[in-house]
């Protein structure tokens, strides 16, 4: 079985790898360039964990093939915080303790940090169903959409 | 497995005819790796037909319908200025499936070949009249959408053929189509029911129209008895009832673990006037 | 003489009795009496029980002292969660 | 054990600063178990039954071992005999013996080069089953021809004449039921069932074991007690306790399924074997096939009511399975199921049934959800039928400090009662209801937990500190921690630091679990605070030529007691420690214990709900969750436990089960249909902290971790019940149950 080069930016470094066909972009990210912010939490899209943007596009990473990383760009949650600052998301995540175990928190901060680029003031309920296909098991999500909320309010502010 | 990227689908079809093995066309993905994943099926050749120029396009065509890249996601649909405004019930079939991060890959003609009677995308896009075009080791052919899921999992495609796009008839005047499905949560889960209305009007009047229902027998299914009960009415209190009462009877599920016999019975009456009623709306340009 | 309450599935054990009276200054030394004085409970209390003194619930810790005049009850062994 | 009465007037306890954690969580830093990994690793794979009742004749892994890149394989051979009682159960549970017990359960293991050639190898290794009958519903696996799981798994407390798969028998209770009875003027009788649920934490478990030929190894692992999963894995694999070294990592989600072991002790024998370093992560599909759900019950409840409003008699019969082992955790379902109320003719009859499913595990307030939904929802249509308030007559029959609890003992100081009222008093209570809508009310009880708990405390050469629990931070608890500490000490939170101490590191600490960690290990780090405060204190009166008797601790400080004690500056924490070295040497505080005065939490929670009386779904359109935390160090967090637990029990109630076909297969063993509550499913939740002291902590902390998902189940129920004039008795209350009990009904 011969393996497939790829050379991908992530998080605007340009990077390469060598992967087996069968190995997903999570798989790459987390063994090839121990990347390991995006987790598994399912392997079938069903949970979020793995959430990463491809070419600006909020995907599963683990639904997507490390192959088809060839020429992207990908955004994990290690390029998130800038020059050392945290984005106002994570900032925010931690001042209204949006997160309990924290294995979630990647993924749904990829994600709500998509939303935002998208929407900077969305809904309640345009937030729960954007975020829908993030679980969290732990904080029966209250805190992460008054988190997302208030973090939304500030970059509406300063921009 | 091997990963192959032609550039052209009649290239895709070659590696295809000519494969010894499972084949799978990769697309949007969002079921055939996780087919790989759980070793459900693991390809010897797996297709990737993002290369091939003009997969991610959506096109207005002359005649006023639409073609559609074979891996044009559901968010790409969504955000399409146009599409939605035309057949808002086949944007929002594909919308419904799986999450924001699903939307970002999954494609409607990946939907259609995965064969599965609950297939979100599918019913409203029979409802429409779309058909897809079939490039095969003899050349191009177009087959109509109702006809390619045989059955579950399974479709008419032959070895070698892989569709190349998707193509949706115009809309026309007073028209209005809507797609509702019934899951018990309000996200991320597959349809236990799902049922498409298309139809047109004169005035108040119904004058054409398609009732197609998912997830209630072994293929996605049109009913033209459904059809039958709003034409000529104004969805009135009896049509809707006429509706209920057909698409009830159009029923042959099975019970499993996402809903029994007579709870899908029950919810196909219940979408299909539902559904017929935003349409409707739409079709008298009352609801967007 | 402390009274110690049993739980309805041990009575028949001991004889029917709701109520047992053993000597003991501490947790240990009441079971370890329970078990001499009574020896049907044997096979309960090695499985494992907790007990409760004046309303705490004592899983484990044998040291806890007892009074005479203490509310004491056998109970199920409990486990955490 | 109460060591003084609960303190009042806190600086730092009830506050809500950042977690220490917040930052690793945010970015991506933090290391959870599969992030993990070694230099010369293997990867593992386990093979696992299809079926879930077969004697296993042959495993042949020839092709398999000739795989290239595969480098070893295990079975249950590669594990010692002779173990008995509960290390027997995890041994058998963790890679099968004779037989397979239940869809999922391991029968063969692989170690490779990468984990596809691990899982490939897995297809190549040939397994020869005799299949045989199977069970997997509870009721079922009581009856007469039911397939016997395992003969003599019953222990002494099983009456003659019952099924094998009867494993444990338990019967309390006081007064004369039919007295009780009697004396009502509506008597209720009805039989209820809940479905296994599972834990449902979204990082699959994960670990990394290199164990050597010479009986020495570490674990990395994600776990709730790293000391359970060292005692567990050297039983298993006939190992010395501290020859093992466990380090947890970072975890993602527990609640109660992290309690145990499932792949820990393969990895280990894998490593064992190859000589190398072995990583072995679940799948999502082997966590919902091959971890613990909890148990699934069947339940008949009977109880008895005066038109006035007082409960005169209660029974229940609690029927639970907790898989193809004994431990359906019936014993506190039996002993919980009445609690909240003051009852004087009470009886329990539990029974504990072995079926082919999984080994339960604990799942947060492990019975007492089960048991609460079925009486909770009788006590419902009592109130109905007798046209009374729910919350006043809770109130009626709430127990209070000095109530003889229904499963025997006086209760200590509890705060059922300031739950019910502050329920009352919430604006949710009041809101007025549309068409197909309806309230519900329930109040549930956890009785907490201590267990056997150790803490260090170390003063930093600059007069910050450093605390070392063994108590793994699951959901912000190092923020708890710390605050306890910077109180004790009166130094600002910022300068303490709380590190999870491994297994060589500190003495033993029972796991993150039964909501004892802010109690437990907070008591050791105020208790160890305080050691080293003493200590604190001496050096400075070293300094001052005075006795230490005369020099207090305030705000970080020694300070002369009085002016008696002579005239002195106070010295700072800081300035003492930069003198440690040359004044006596590094100073610590630590404390070990058992400690007992867990007090246990009540909560009340009142939920409105909307049900489309077309398909049956059931919509949460507000929540409110009210409860006793004792005392709320971080509140944050505390409202974080309620909300949680809420939402966990909502998914259990709405949508969330184990779901086998006729060929005992799990049919739902993905995320796409295990269906736990999604972001849109929900409204927000509202919460109200109450807080009773529990006097058995110094600062009146009580554990808050579990009640909160043991009333949701019955108080949705009630709420349903209130919208469409139906008791849902079967949980869950899927659509499909949902409609019909409504056709049913017209």
């Amino acid at each position: 079985m011969s393996k497939i080069h790829v050379t991908t930016k992530v998080n605007g470094d340009e990077v390469e790898y060598l992967c087996e066909p069968r190995e997903t972009l999570l798989d790459c990210l987390r063994d090839h360039l121990d990347l390991t912010g995006a987790k598994e939490g399912c392997g079938t899209g069903d949970c979020g964990a793995c959430s990463v943007t491809m070419d600006g596009r909020l995907v599963c990473s683990c639904l997507v093939l490390g192959a088809e990383a060839q020429g992207k760009e990908i955004a994990t949650i290690e390029g998130m915080a800038e020059d050392g600052a945290l984005h106002p998301l994570q900032r925010k995540f931690i001042e209204h303790a949006a997160l309990q175990c924290g294995i979630c928190t990647p993924g749904i901060l990829v994600a709500a940090k998509s939303l935002l680029e998208k929407n900077p003031d969305p809904t309640e309920t345009e937030m729960r169903y954007w975020l829908a296909g993030n679980l969290c098991r732990c904080t029966g999500y209250d805190k992460i959409i008054r988190a997302v909320m208030d973090a939304a309010a500030e970059m509406r502010e300063a921009s | 497995m091997q990963y192959h990227t032609p550039p052209s689908f009649e290239e895709a079809s070659r590696i295809a005819a000519s494969a010894s093995g499972t084949t799978r066309f990769l697309a949007g993905g969002t079921d055939v790796l996780v087919q790989l994943r759980s070793d459900l099926v693991t390809p010897d050749d797996l297709i990737d037909v993002k290369h091939i120029p003009g997969v991610k396009e959506i096109a207005r065509q002359e005649d006023g319908g639409w073609r559609i890249g074979v891996a044009v996601a559901g968010a790409e649909m969504t955000e399409h200025p146009d599409l939605g405004r035309d057949w808002p019930g086949i944007v929002e079939g594909m919308d419904l499936i799986g999450s924001t991060q699903i939307q970002g890959r999954a494609t409607l003609v990946g939907n259609l070949c995965n064969g599965s009677p609950a297939a979100d995308g599918v019913p409203a896009l029979v409802a429409a009249g779309a058909s897809v075009t079939v490039t095969g080791p003899n050349g191009a052919r177009d087959v109509a959408v109702a006809d390619i899921p045989t059955g579950p999992g399974k479709t008419c495609l032959e070895k070698g053929e892989v569709i190349s796009a998707l193509n949706i008839p115009a809309r026309g005047e007073n028209g209005g189509d809507a797609y509702l499905r019934f899951i018990p949560r309000t996200e991320m889960d597959i349809a236990v029911v799902g049922c498409a209305v298309n139809l047109r009007v004169d005035g108040d009047t119904i004058t054409e129209a398609r009732v197609v229902l998912g997830a209630v027998a072994p293929t996605i299914r049109a009913v033209q008895a459904c059809a039958d009960a709003l034409i000529g009415t104004t969805l009135d209190d009896a049509a809707l009832e006429a509706l209920d009462k057909a698409a009830r009877a159009a029923c042959e599920p099975i019970d499993d673990k996402r809903g029994t016999v007579e709870f899908r019975t029950d919810v196909a009456g219940v979408l299909a006037r539902r559904a017929a009623k935003i349409a409707y709306a739409r079709a008298k340009g009352e609801q967007s | 003489m402390v009274q110690v309450h049993l739980w309805s599935g041990l009575r028949p054990l001991v004889d029917g009795r709701e109520v047992v009276e053993v000597e003991g200054e501490t947790v240990g030394q009441l079971l370890d009496n329970l078990v001499k004085d009574y020896p049907g409970l044997k096979p309960a209390i090695d499985k494992g029980v907790s007990i409760s003194v004046d309303g705490q619930i004592i899983p484990k810790s044998r040291g806890v002292k007892v009074k005479d005049s203490s509310e004491v009850f056998l109970l199920q062994r409990l486990y955490a969660g | 054990m109460a060591l003084d009465g609960p303190k009042q007037d806190f600086k730092y306890i009830g506050t809500r600063p950042e977690r220490p954690d917040g930052w690793d969580k945010v970015t991506g830093k933090a290391r959870f178990g599969a992030d993990f990994s070694m230099p010369g690793m293997l990867h593992g794979a386990i093979l696992r039954s299809p079926h879930a009742h077969a004697k296993i004749i042959k495993i042949d892994a020839t092709k398999a071992l000739a795989l290239k890149g595969v480098k070893a394989v295990v079975t249950r051979a590669d594990f010692p005999e002779g173990l008995e009682g509960e290390d027997w159960n995890i041994q058998e549970n963790v890679m099968a013996g004779e037989k397979a017990l239940y869809d999922g359960h391991a029968v063969a293991a692989v170690a490779a080069t990468s984990q596809l050639i691990a899982r490939d190898a897995l297809k190549l290794i040939e397994v020869e089953y005799e299949v045989l009958p199977h069970v997997t519903d509870v009721d079922k696996a009581m009856a007469e021809d039911a397939p016997v799981i395992r003969e003599g798994a019953a222990d002494y407390s099983v009456p003659e004449g019952m099924h094998p798969n009867v494993v444990r028998y338990m019967e309390s209770g006081r007064g004369d039921l039919e007295k009780g009875f009697a004396e009502a003027d509506l008597v209720i009788e009805e039989s209820f069932t809940t479905e296994a649920a599972h834990q449902g934490y979204i990082e699959p478990h994960a670990c990394v074991a290199n164990l050597g030929a010479d009986g020495k190894g570490d674990l990395w692992c994600c776990t709730q007690g790293h000391w359970f999963v060292r005692q567990m894995c050297t039983a298993v694999l006939g190992l010395e306790a501290t020859q093992l070294r466990v380090t947890p990592s970072e975890i993602g989600g527990g609640f109660g399924g992290k309690t145990t072991v499932f792949i820990d002790p393969v990895a280990l024998a894998l490593s064992r074997k190859a000589g190398r370093p072995v990583k072995l992560v679940m799948s999502r599909s082997e966590v919902l096939r091959a971890t613990g759900p909890t148990a699934s019950a069947s339940m008949d409840i009977k109880m008895g009511m005066t038109k006035e409003g007082k409960i005169t008699a209660a029974s229940g019969t609690f029927r639970m399975q907790g898989g193809a082992f004994p431990g359906a955790p019936v014993d506190v379902t039996t002993m919980l199921a009445f609690a909240n109320y003051d009852i004087e003719h009470v009886h329990h009859v539990g029974y504990d049934v072995m079926t082919n499913r999984p080994k339960q595990a604990a799942y947060r307030a492990p019975g007492a959800p089960m048991g609460a939904f079925a009486t909770e929802s009788v006590l419902d249509e009592l109130c109905r039928g007798l046209g009374l308030d729910p919350i006043e007559t809770r109130l009626k029959n709430a127990v209070k400090e000095g109530t003889p609890a229904t499963f025997g003992p006086k209760f200590p100081p509890v705060g059922l009662i300031e739950t019910l009222e502050e329920a009352r008093a919430h604006p949710n209570y009041s809101v007025k209801l549309g068409p197909n809508q309806g309230r519900g009310v329930a109040s549930g009880y956890w009785m907490n937990w201590g267990g056997e708990t150790s803490a260090s405390v170390a003063i930093g050469d600059d007069g910050s500190v450093q605390v070392s629990i063994g108590t793994v931070d699951i959901g912000g608890s190092r923020a708890s921690m710390a605050l306890m500490a910077a109180e004790a000490f009166g130094i600002p939170y910022e300068n303490v630091r709380v590190s999870i101490a491994d297994t060589g590191s500190l003495g033993i600490n029972e796991p993150t679990h039964g909501s004892r960690a802010t109690f437990a290990s907070g008591l050791a780090i105020i208790e160890a605070s305080r050691e080293a405060t003493r200590k604190l204190c001496q050096r400075a009166a070293d300094k001052w030529g005075i006795d230490a008797d005369a020099v207090t601790w305030e705000d970080g400080c020694a300070k002369p007691s009085g002016p008696n004690a002579g005239e002195f500056d106070p010295l700072t924490i800081a300035e003492i420690a930069a003198e440690m070295g040359s004044t006596g040497g590094p100073i610590s505080g630590h404390h070990e214990s058992t400690p007992d005065g867990f007090g246990g939490s009540f909560g009340t929670h009142v939920v409105d709900v909307e049900v489309d009386p077309e398909t049956g779904r059931t919509t949460i359109l507000r929540y409110l969750v009210v409860q006793d935390a004792g005392k709320a160090i971080h509140p944050a967090y505390v409202e974080g436990q309620f909300q949680g637990g809420a939402v966990q029990g909502i998914g259990w109630t709405l949508n969330e089960e184990y779901i086998y076909g006729e060929d005992g297969r799990l049919q739902n063993p993905i995320f796409l249909d295990y269906r736990v509550p999604v972001a849109s499913d929900l409204p927000m939740i509202d919460t109200v902290i109450v807080e009773v002291p529990n006097p058995g902590h110094p600062y009146g902390v009580r554990g808050v971790g579990e009640t909160g998902i043991t009333p949701p189940l019955p108080a949705i129920a009630n709420a349903v019940r209130d919208a469409i004039g139906v008791r849902m008795k079967k949980l869950p209350l899927t659509p499909p149950r949902v409609l019909a009990a409504i056709k049913a009904r017209d």
